[in-house]
């Protein structure tokens, strides 16, 4: 389990190892990475850049991390999210989930990420290639995302 | 910062467009006694400048923490020493 | 795309590069790892073999790949399976989803997974390190995984 | 292998338990004309001996393919040329 924000790459195959490692108990390994796209809206975007709370962003993806885990049986969970500057086709996020059959390892994976895109203090700005720029509008499909999880109640805000 | 009790000084801060509006990323404010709520305290900033009156014209859109945990509009602010206000998250 | 069966163990890193590289189209990757567990049924487990039927098997995984890329628009797919001894921890499967949208590359890597365990030919004989060995069960809950992509209907067999 | 048209010379393949059970990987038959189906020639193949009635005990529990595809128990053999014989897959 662990979460981390950095401004670094990451690299999978690494991550994979050092959460799973020689593990026998581990038989599906789940990722998801998120990457930055060459456009938005039909714009060609130069660059991203990505503001976040320290301190609350930790929190906050600790929390779902913890939930994610108190609802399947992982064997292990990571969480990295990067930070400041990034271009076309750079990482974003890292979602890796590990368990002992594949259904709890993809429900996980897809879980982390619909909580992580609406609760976690991150933001993103695209700055064009004409010079322009803008902070991301939040996505109403991201907030519907989270509702099919919502079988039980959370304290998450609305 | 301060060793005093019973004090009303509260962090405020501010992420993406609202920290863009309002000129400033973080500031300390002696909060009005009669602040009491997440909204109040969004109507209260947004009389203290044309700075802030455009980053709060909306106050429906933007979203709060208390102490680093989200909140809503109409949560008390209670004893929180760090409030921040930000649009809608968007990372991931 | 791209369906490979192999012996030689793989890199997701390696893959997920090999497969996206620097597109800027894709926003998601997910990829989705097997691995050897210890034990089975309480018992533990020296190595495991698998099995399949040359030509059938790539052309069941092909089938299920261009399937999966009919249902849901995807950028890029590839399906990795190894064949012969394999043991505690080692890889067996690797299925690589990536899309504009997180969403179509969750749901395209489950489908994946659900239909191969289901349809391409390989079996799985487990070696215990008491000396016996048997072949792996089909598992009904593999069957019944099935059923919630039976949307349209498709030619598999039942 | 044979340039005859009209032969009824079909090869059978076999794999995992079944496989072992028959004590073969492959070989060349030539399918009765009664003939028809999967079901019928799983039958006729349990009354060739001893390792086939042991490998073809419960023919429900085995899974065939024609020609590479996945046929039922029903399926009409036809021109197929290569019919093999399975248990359920377990792979992934």
């Amino acid at each position: 389990m662990g979460v981390r924000v950095q401004s670094e790459d990451f690299d999978v195959s690494a991550e994979i190892s050092g959460l799973t490692g020689a593990r026998t108990d581990v038989g599906a390994v789940v990722t998801f990475t998120g990457t930055v796209r060459g456009s938005a809206g039909g714009a060609p975007i130069s660059s991203m850049t990505l503001e976040h709370y320290p301190g609350m962003t930790e929190a906050e993806l600790a929390r779902v991390e913890a939930e994610a885990n108190a609802r399947w049986p992982l064997s292990a969970s990571l969480i990295i999210h990067r930070i400041g500057e990034l271009h076309p086709s750079d990482n974003i996020v890292l979602v890796i989930t590990a368990s002992a059959h594949r259904h709890a390892a993809f429900e996980a994976a897809e879980f982390l990420m619909d909580y992580l895109k609406s609760q976690a203090p991150f933001w993103k700005k695209e700055e064009r290639t004409d010079g322009t720029s803008n902070w991301v509008d939040a996505r109403e499909t991201d907030t519907a995302a989270l509702q099919r999880w919502q079988k039980s109640p959370t304290k998450a805000a609305e | 910062m301060t060793s005093g009790q019973n004090t009303n000084t509260i962090t405020l801060r501010y992420f993406a467009w609202v920290r863009e509006k309002v000129g400033l990323a973080e500031e300390e404010v002696c909060l009005p006694a009669d602040v009491a709520t997440v909204a109040q305290l969004m109507n209260w900033l947004k009389a203290r400048g044309e700075t802030y009156e455009a980053a709060f014209a909306k106050p429906e859109i933007i979203r709060a923490a208390l102490d680093q945990t989200h909140a809503r509009a109409d949560a008390p602010i209670g004893s929180a020493r760090e409030i921040a206000f930000f649009p809608p998250v968007t990372g991931g």
